[in-house]
């Protein structure tokens, strides 16, 4: 494990920041990081954009770990040890479809499509306005761009798969990314089993060693490991999973 | 196929999953049977369950991985499901790693354990993370060990015990007596070695939020060679010889060590879950060159 | 320069080769102070000598290095020629590393080593090779350890003294303090881990001719850095941290673990003699980037 | 270390044989590889030829261990590591002095020096004429070649390092090789020096290691180590040495 000092950070809301760091390493869209919080703990997130000569992730508070993330300031040394797991494929004619800080997989995402010259419809959710992050990048890159927020301070009021189908036809979508809560997952599943639509979703579970041997990541049913066969699962590897949207475990490996 | 008969069981392959890697749900390890491991080994559980260190707990080096988990698991109660689910779905068999912090608490998690017939209770003495806070292990002492060893063999019934025992303490050739005097009916050599201690240089901080870990993977297989040779000489009982193996060859020295069975962990790391099935082929083809039959014919060759 | 003062000692570098690697003679000694060690070790010497076991005695495995040279050595008269010699020709420190088979040996061999004023004398009670000749090394046992550290100091005059831990035994940090209770004045941490054992496969014997050798070399860095952190909080004495060094980036982890000095031995094999000049660099280079003006600012900031 | 069967044997005297195995390794003319019988002990032998696909040792009985080699069979598997040290330069207009099993080494450098249409003239001696190892290879390589033996059964009865001074002058040799007893070597030097002629020889000591750790192997004067640094020396790194032809290091490390 190496350590870097954080560069610069972009404070998107009271909750949600990103930070920039030198680029140690190439990452595909949908690959993570370790992040090592020296004397705290370590939590894997994922890459959230990639320039020449840095890397990004963005974070979003929720427990401890991430609430003590957004203490850091320029200047402060993490580890940072990966990238990890397997990212997503590379697909023409594609909906992302984001939920929360789940928008931080699909913005890299988002980069390596429109580098690719490939065509894609971003929808992306959000509980308000402050947390619609990377919406104007979004914006520039997607064919078209649709919001919904809890508040309805920007966008349409109401869930991300509300819409969903709608715009599936409405734009010729022949793939769907998903990133988000997995109730989302759940929900999106249900829209598109039906329609026969091809999709990878990014999953996460607690995860301790990063490097598949731990055994803490796997998915009830097919038993794959989040941390390498995962994070992104197609809808093949989906459905032999058991435990989407289902309580998971905790650090103990008790289901919660 | 490389058949091996273990205690009363006939295994396929003699390549066993150890303790600690990947054994924590039924599907996880139906995966690694797939992957070509004869066995499994349930990662280590006690009576209540322990949500372990805060990460890192898991630190590959250039050498080796160090690890201070901290025995993190859900409990008895939870694994026991999780073990009949695996055997609802999988004819290998299935090695139910326990601990306990007191020798009572060994008792009572065998207890319990006993409905979910696992193939074999694989007793942890010799876990170096949890010495600081139940002080030595107790495979560091001969009494102890003797104690918990008869108290998991009193609970057991039918179900045979191995003893899963560190590199350290006041010998392996002596300890390896000690649990075969007082009922084992295998061992398992060796656990992690150390433990270690790596540190950020920029940072100045250790790297491991446990600061200690055991050593294991490469770094660790002559020692344990040296450990499942020196038991050899002391015990008649069979040996699941663990510790660093990550090729055919290193399996093959740890057979003719005299190792019944091969435990391979951090090789998962080194090799992907490939591992079993390249070294099972490995020995099968060492066998076939030399004009063996069976991975019991060269068992403790090492020795003559 | 980056100067270190260890007990009366004023080192231009923090590096010294370690016991057992080229300290054989005054000449090999002299050219490892030219490559840029700041002190050197004699190998380990007893009063008669001994011849050691026979080759293969010294094995490199892909993660580190096997001995069983099994304390080969010319005696205590000889070795106090060439201290002679090297002090003739060096300013370095030289560091007269002892061991006995009995307590009395200790002894024997201090009473005619002071004759030859070497700058510190190095008690070697953890050898792991001896081990089934005495029996059990004396560093396992904190009563006999006492004993030698006492009639070492007894018998060293105004030589100062470092007693050599092996990782293994009842704890470092417990021996540690047993050392410095009993006179030490400084630690060396730490002598090869295990021992180990590798296996021709093709053959089917263990390659080393005794069977079982020492680890050293990458592979027990961890458990090196971790000894020396350990030790660290027991005791007061300086410490020579020893095991696995091959890079600066391992020596300032054992210096941020609590080491004054850093041994180098196996690093000889991966770099070269060059190891000595490329480690003092590596250490200045990182004062510098960080603003320190000399290792003993850094010293056991990984306890902080 | 790696084992490998004996592929054939060549026995030149009941003390003298060469050794074929699968060539497991390259090795420049003075190199030398260690050779273990399992059970007994391990040795260091100069690597005497190369072939496409084997590589040759030559060894001479004198105690237990090359004895022990004597015994050996083909199919017999030793153990081999190296190559170690550091071997001949490749010099034109040379002389090849050997003496007793001390041509093995010179063996692999006369193929080295006529591969590379180097010119050379060689003068091996050894006690009789069956201990003159690949006196027909010489013979056929070298511009001249001179033998000398102790009982006269072979070329001139005698020392090899009786008619070097004549040879060199009658031959144009402007640099001189030699392999053999010490106390040749420092016969050769009172020879060579005051002439101004570069040499380089080939040293033995006790080995233990043979990978410069063990510091068994190290002449005095220079501290050198003859399986790093050597075996081969030249004229300046032998400038340092004080216990050149002086009784060597034991098993112990005590002059003998
Ligand atoms: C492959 C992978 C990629 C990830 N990428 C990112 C990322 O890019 N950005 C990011 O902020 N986090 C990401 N995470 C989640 C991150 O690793 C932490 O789990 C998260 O920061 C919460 O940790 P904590 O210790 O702060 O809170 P915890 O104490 O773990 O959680 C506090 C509470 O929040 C809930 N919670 C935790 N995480 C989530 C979540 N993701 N969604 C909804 N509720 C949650 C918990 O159930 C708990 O009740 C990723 C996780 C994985 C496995
Ligand atoms: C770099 C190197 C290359 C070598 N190459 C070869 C080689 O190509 N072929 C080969 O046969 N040996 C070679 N040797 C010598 C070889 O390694 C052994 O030392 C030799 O075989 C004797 O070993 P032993 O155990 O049989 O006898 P020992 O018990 O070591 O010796 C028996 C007696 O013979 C004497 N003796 C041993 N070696 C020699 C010698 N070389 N010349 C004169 N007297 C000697 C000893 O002093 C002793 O009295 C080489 C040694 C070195 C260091
Ligand atoms: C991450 C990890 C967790 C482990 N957890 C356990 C455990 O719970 N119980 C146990 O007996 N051994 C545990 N071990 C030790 C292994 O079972 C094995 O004995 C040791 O790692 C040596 O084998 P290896 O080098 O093949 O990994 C663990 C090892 C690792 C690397
Ligand atoms: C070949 C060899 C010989 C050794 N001989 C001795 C010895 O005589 N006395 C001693 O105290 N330690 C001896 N050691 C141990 C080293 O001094 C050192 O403590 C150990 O090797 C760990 O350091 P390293 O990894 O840098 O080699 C020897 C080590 C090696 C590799
Ligand atoms: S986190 Fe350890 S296997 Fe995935
Ligand atoms: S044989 Fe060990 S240094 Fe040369």
């Amino acid at each position: 494990m190496k350590t870097y000092p954080v560069l610069r950070i972009i404070e998107h809301s009271p909750t949600v920041k990103s930070f920039y760091f030198e680029r140690m390493t190439d990452a595909l869209p949908g690959q993570f990081v370790n992040v090592w919080l020296p004397g705290l703990d370590e939590k894997p997130f994922s890459v959230s954009a990639l320039g020449d000569d840095w890397l990004e992730i963005s974070v979003k508070a929720y427990g401890p770990f991430s609430s003590a993330m957004m203490e850091l300031k320029p200047g402060d040394r993490v580890g940072i040890r990966g990238p990890f797991g397997h990212g997503f494929s590379l697909q023409n004619d594609a909906l992302l479809v984001g939920g929360g800080i789940g928008i931080a997989p699909l913005h890299l995402l988002a980069q390596a499509l429109s580098a690719q010259g490939l065509r894609f419809v971003s929808l992306l959710g959000a509980t308000n306005k402050s947390e619609l992050i990377f919406a104007t990048d979004f914006e520039r890159r997607s064919e078209r761009c649709f919001f919904t927020t809890d508040d309805g301070s920007m966008g349409k009021k109401g869930l991300v798969t509300d819409d969903v189908l709608q715009i599936i036809s409405d734009h010729r979508i022949r793939f769907v990314y998903a990133a988000g809560p997995e109730i989302m997952f759940v929900k999106l599943k249900e829209l598109l089993d039906p329609l026969g639509i091809d999709y990878e979703f990014t999953l996460e579970r607690y995860m301790k060693c990063g490097i598949g041997i731990c055994g803490q990541c796997v998915l009830d049913g097919s038993g794959a490991r989040v941390c390498v066969e995962g994070p992104v699962f197609n809808r093949q590897a989906l459905k032999e999973v058991t435990d989407l949207g289902l309580p998971h475990r905790d650090a103990s490996g008790r289901r919660k | 196929m490389v058949n091996v008969s273990f205690l009363n069981l006939n295994l396929e392959r003699p390549t066993v999953l150890a303790s600690g890697i990947l054994g924590l749900t039924a599907d996880s390890m139906r995966r690694v049977v797939e992957s070509g491991a004869g066995a499994v080994t349930t990662k280590s559980f006690n009576t209540e369950g322990r949500k372990g260190h805060p990460n890192p707990s898991i630190l590959p080096f250039r050498h080796g991985l160090l690890n201070a988990v901290g025995l993190s698991n859900p409990g008895v109660a939870e694994v026991i499901k999780e073990i009949k689910k695996f055997k609802a779905q999988c004819e290998a068999p299935i090695f139910a790693s326990i601990f306990g912090r007191t020798i009572e608490e060994y008792g009572e998690v065998t207890q319990q354990l006993v409905e979910a017939s696992p193939d074999l209770i694989e007793v942890n003495v010799s876990c170096p993370n949890v010495r600081s806070e139940f002080g030595t292990p107790f495979g560091d002492s001969p009494q102890d060990t003797a104690k918990v060893t008869e108290i998991v063999k009193k609970y057991a019934g039918n179900i045979p015990i191995s003893v899963k025992l560190g590199p350290h303490g006041p010998g392996v050739g002596r300890m390896a007596k000690v649990c075969e005097d007082h009922g084992a009916d295998a061992l398992t050599l060796i656990n992690t070695v150390g433990p270690g201690m790596l540190i950020d240089i920029d940072v100045r901080k250790p790297i491991l939020s446990n600061k200690t870990g055991g050593v294991s993977g490469p770094a660790i297989l002559p020692i344990a060679v040296k450990s499942v040779f020196e038991a050899y000489e002391q015990v008649r009982i069979p040996i699941i010889g663990t510790g660093g193996v990550t090729t055919a060859e290193d399996a093959i020295q740890m057979i003719l060590a005299g190792a019944t069975l091969i435990g391979i962990g951090s090789g998962v790391y080194y090799q992907g879950m490939e591992i079993f099935r390249k070294v099972n082929r490995g020995i099968q083809d060492y066998l076939t060159k030399y004009g063996f039959t069976s991975p019991a014919e060269i068992r403790g060759l090492a020795h003559e």
